[in-house]
């Protein structure tokens, strides 16, 4: 029961992830539905191997899934950086063009 | 009993689905952060329940403690411009005023529907899949349990993950430092003002919270070789301390050398690489421990493991490499604590 | 038992505290309802530490009430804090 | 277990240890780079003379048998892959320095073509490393974290230019392969659920059709496409390739989308085959000849050099993936050998394509296709090997796409499949237009043009020279690589398990 609730959670989580990481158009948002895609499918390879009966436990996914957690910061990290310094090049864009337009404007 | 685990189960169950529809649907980017925030928490109670401590003390200390602040580091610098409204509700559909990513209208295009479908059916599909596989297989516990006096530590998860599949966790080191190079190729780091203005609280609180941090960091790393712990955790933990130093503004900061900086995040994998070169010296196997060794230099390894992570997660929060490296200096540019125009 | 009870309650109090992050108004609430959301997080991890004889969920809370300072002094210097001065970069 | 054994691990250790050393030692980065890429080359063909004389090597990592520990293996498809990022990685290792020398004697922009070169190195280090990584690896979870080592390491290639439109194909393009990873994991995840194992010989032998196996595949199948850029899923490589650097759209390009379709050959023929139905092969080949039409039509209207060879990229990507049901029906070895002719091939004949751009585009300071008549008299070289490169797109004896398409074509026909037949025909027609459309401004004479300073550029011509003459000559010295792939046959039917120390 406890181990196909989780898993079950696990793949909706994955897939609103996906969803936002498709559709949604801001950058911050896309990044978040990735790190719940990820937990997702974290959460879906942990239920998977739990067996509540007997309370054992494989330590092989819990490995895959701290492996998967340091990969998934490691990438958003970078996801972040990345759209940080687009935005500064766009503010960047765009305070050259008022300049220009100014300087154009100081012309006439 | 049953029933009440049943029901907290379920409600948590609920309570993460609900939150995640929530953080990916709210118009707000800061509430969507603040509920993630929530989200890892909670996330860290559902690995409790699956009996899976390690995992949770990761997501406490890496997937919550610190993705959460990296998302609101980057969304002041990507909302600049939006900054203004933010102190207040805004009206409407604050999102993405004066950023470059415009709010769409929210009407359902035929694309957007035909996308809603899709997902749907592969929810529906993935469902009935997990549903119809027969009951779990045994996995790999039993071969992990038998090997276990062999790898040099008492914890399972440890010895998994810098033992029997070590090779994974090389190359995981090396995409953290992948990470960090990649950071510090896009841009520079933020300068800080030129008269930081912490407040006396902030600055009492940092000189108590940096040693007790430090400590748990140390503790947790030692511990992973007997219990929940790790190098992973603990170098979370650690960098916990040093993203403190890099809130609060310090002074020296802005003038940090290059070169100790990429010494300390090659430490870890360099002695992991050695590491390896030594199995093959002394074992003919990449990677293999000799059997009365192995304890001691798996500590060895979480130890400076912990330290590079530690320093590659700040470096993460940072948000691009040192202002002094590669001849930028940081107030030589533009006035105003403004740094010299990248590209 | 009496764990478990103690768990779902402090649960159902965690989702309670939400509507502050629902309705806001303002940034300073729904960062404070998170804070709180922590505690509240804490709490149920250490009575399932002793309900579940898991001690090294102890360790789990530690480090959670540790970093929960981050988040909430990032927010402070990095979105409230400069909120107040002049803004032209 | 011997020492000798040991030369496995070379072409994933030799670049690792180089990345960590240039990114530490930065003034002496390009020649630890260059040592690496020698190194791994030695090693590689170290490997495939004891590929020859032993067969197949297993090598457990750690002295940790399968199914616990990991386990890296050489067969004959992956040291043709071996082979051919080694010797790219030597190519493109000289190129690059050629290339940074040039820009930063005259730099656009004090300061910033070192900061490029400086980062570069460790990057291209990590990238190797991640694709001979995902080469040798014997672990569906390894192959996941090499996964993500050449997905970042290939976005934060992309974004190194700097430019606006860079880094808006990089974001995208770390999204996207983002995506492409989660899903190929949660299809790991539904592999270990069903079979309670990750190694590849271990599932080899346990492939028996059960419930989660098709859900598996389909995510695993859907996340690399994605990542390979097969058609429809396509939209994001033309500009990141087009956007970046010369030396890094020449990796990406040439090395890195063939990283995860080696993944998915491996999986679709070494693993999986007999759990899966002949339709899926059918609509991989559909997908296939999508690409190869549609890609092939798009190439014809780019004005840009770089466009354009980032677009027939994704035409030419489509015979990798029409091979899967010639490959299915026949039941031959004949177009999965093909499969990897084409993949290298295209990979060698695609670098020096890019090299070659990225050469004019340094010395005429734009690459639009209409202004660039007349090159040859100034790089003759260059464009000598643009057009070398060329005739293998087109298919052309002796080249490898010659061999390539005509074993598929020979196939197609042998299994009477007409349609797939007809596809590749129009595929060459296709790439001969757009070959020769650049061929033929490169070549033409105009009466006055401005000229272009020609500067000292060994290193940045004879490189692309090279891989352009090995690609026109892959297809004479095909026997090399079947006996190869031959040798790995006979053991593909009676690969045994483990084989540790």
């Amino acid at each position: 029961m406890t181990t196909i609730l989780y898993s079950v959670t696990g793949l909706l989580l994955f897939v609103f992830g996906l969803f936002a990481l498709i559709v949604c158009p801001h950058p911050l948002r896309k990044i978040l539905g990735g790190n719940v895609m990820s937990a997702g499918i974290f959460l879906f390879l942990v239920a998977a191997s739990y067996r509540a009966d007997t309370g054992e436990i494989d330590a092989v996914p819990q490995a895959m899934v701290l492996t998967g957690i340091v990969v998934s910061v490691c990438i958003t990290a970078v996801a972040l950086v990345l759209s940080t310094r687009l935005q500064q090049a766009a503010d960047q864009g765009a305070r050259r063009r008022r300049k220009r337009r100014r300087e154009e404007d100081a012309g006439e | 009993m049953k029933m009440l685990l049943t029901g907290f189960d379920l409600l948590l169950a609920l309570t993460l689905l609900w939150l995640a529809w929530q953080l990916l649907r709210s118009t707000d980017i800061f509430k969507a952060i603040i509920f993630f925030i929530c989200f890892g928490l909670l996330m860290s109670l559902a690995w409790v329940r699956m009996h899976a401590p390690d995992v949770a003390l990761a997501e406490a200390a890496i997937g919550t403690g610190l993705t959460g602040p990296l998302f609101l580091a980057a969304l002041r610098r990507i909302e600049r411009k939006a900054g203004k409204n933010m102190m207040s509700e805004p009206a409407g559909n604050g999102e993405e005023t004066g950023s470059r990513w415009k709010a769409r209208n929210r009407e359902m295009s035929p694309l957007l529907w035909t996308v809603t479908a899709l997902t749907c059916c592969l929810a529906g599909l993935l469902i009935w899949t997990v549903l119809i596989i027969p009951r779990p297989l045994p996995g790999l516990a039993d071969q992990v349990a038998g090997s276990l006096a062999e790898s040099g530590v008492n914890n399972p998860v440890t010895a998994v993950l810098l033992n029997f599949r070590g090779y994974d966790t090389l190359l995981e080191v090396m995409v953290l430092l992948l990470g960090a190079i990649t950071v510090w190729s896009i841009t520079h780091a933020p300068f800080p003002p030129r008269v930081p203005d912490t407040s006396p609280v902030q600055k009492a609180a940092v000189r108590l919270l940096l040693p007790l941090i430090c400590l748990i960091g140390g503790y947790l790393v030692w511990q992973g070789a007997y219990q929940t712990g790790g190098a992973f955790q603990g170098g979370a933990v650690l960098s916990a301390a040093l993203v403190l130093l890099l809130i609060s503004d310090f002074l020296w900061l802005p003038g940090m050398r290059s070169l100790p900086l990429r010494l300390g995040l090659t430490l870890g994998p360099l002695v992991f690489v050695l590491l390896a070169g030594f199995g093959i010296l002394v074992e003919k196997t990449l990677l293999r421990l000799p059997v009365e060794y192995a304890g001691p230099l798996l500590l060895f390894l979480e130890a400076a493991c912990g330290l590079s992570i530690g320093l590659t997660l700040a470096a993460f929060f940072a948000g691009g490499r040192p202002a002094s490296d590669l001849r930028e200096t940081p107030y030589s540019g533009e006035a105003k604590g403004k740094g010299p125009a990248e590209s | 038992m009496i764990h478990v009870a103690v768990a779902l309650f402090l649960l159902l109090t965690v989702v309670l505290g939400m509507i502050r992050i629902v309705y806001g108004p303002t940034v300073a609430d729904r960062m404070m309802a998170a804070q709180l959301f922590g505690t509240s997080g804490l709490a149920i991890l250490l009575v399932l530490a002793w309900g579940m004889d898991m001690p090294e969920l102890i360790d789990i809370a530690l480090t959670f009430s540790l970093l929960a300072t981050l988040a909430t002094m990032t927010f402070v210097r990095r979105v409230w804090y400069e909120e107040g001065k002049s803004d032209d970069s | 277990m011997a020492f000798a054994d040991s030369w496995i691990v070379v072409p994933v250790f030799a670049p690792l240890t180089a990345a960590l050393l240039a990114f530490l030692v930065r003034r002496a980065s390009f020649f630890i780079s260059l040592a690496a890429a020698c190194l791994s080359l030695l090693a590689v063909a170290v490997l495939v003379n004891r590929f020859l004389v032993n067969g197949p090597a297993a090598y457990a990592v750690g002295g940790w048998d399968p199914p616990l520990g990991i386990c890296l293996r050489t067969d004959g498809p992956a040291l043709i892959m071996l082979v051919l990022t080694a010797v790219a990685g030597v190519g493109i290792s000289l190129y690059a320095k050629g290339y940074f020398t040039l820009r930063i004697e005259r730099p656009s922009r004090v300061g910033r073509p070192e900061r490029q070169e400086r980062f570069f190195w460790p990057l291209w280090m990590l990238q190797l490393t991640g694709l001979n990584g995902l080469y040798l690896s014997g672990d569906i979870f390894n192959l996941y974290v090499t996964l993500e080592v050449i997905g970042v390491s290939a976005a934060a290639l992309a974004a190194l230019s700097g430019k606006s439109a860079s880094l808006i194909a990089a974001l995208r393009y770390l999204l996207v392969s983002l995506l492409g990873s989660m899903s190929y994991l949660l299809g790991v995840v539904f592999v270990y659920k069903t079979y309670g194992v990750l190694d590849l010989g271990l599932l080899q032998a346990a492939a028996a059709p059960a419930p989660g196996v098709i859900a598996a595949m389909a995510l695993m199948s859907v996340g690399l496409l994605l990542k390979t850029a097969i058609f429809p899923m396509h939209f994001w490589l033309p500009p990141a390739h087009a956007n970046a650097l010369a030396p890094v759209s020449a990796i990406l390009s040439g090395l890195v989308v063939k990283g995860s379709f080696f993944l998915l050959f491996r999986l679709w023929f070494d693993i999986f085959s007999p759990v899966l139905p002949a339709a899926a092969f059918n609509l991989m080949g559909s997908l296939g000849a999508g690409a190869i039409i549609w890609g092939g039509v798009q190439v014809l209207r780019q004005q840009r050099l770089k466009l354009l060879i980032a677009y027939s990229t994704v035409s030419q990507l489509g015979y990798l993936v029409i091979a899967f049901p010639l490959a299915f029906a026949g039941g031959s070895s004949q177009a999965w050998s093909a499969v990897l002719f084409m993949a290298s091939g295209h990979a060698c004949a695609k670098i020096a394509m890019f090299m070659s751009a990225g050469t004019i585009m340094l010395h005429a300071g734009h690459d639009r296709i209409r202004d660039l008549a007349g090159i040859r008299a100034y790089l003759p070289v260059t464009a000598f090997a643009y057009a070398a490169a060329g005739v293998n797109l087109i298919g052309l004896p002796p080249s490898g796409g010659f061999i390539a398409k005509w074993m598929l074509l020979i196939t197609a026909l042998a299994g009477h499949q007409w349609l797939w037949a007809v596809v590749l025909l129009a595929g060459s027609f296709l790439a001969t237009a757009y070959v020769f459309r650049v061929v033929a401004q490169l070549f033409v004479i105009p009466p006055d043009k401005p000229v272009i300073t020609r500067r000292r550029a060994g290193l940045l011509e004879w490189p692309a020279l090279i891989m352009a003459l090995l690609s026109l000559l892959l297809g004479l010295m095909a026997p090399y690589p079947l006996r190869l792939l031959e040798a790995g046959q006979i053991v593909r039917t009676a690969m045994t398990m483990g084989g540790g120390p």
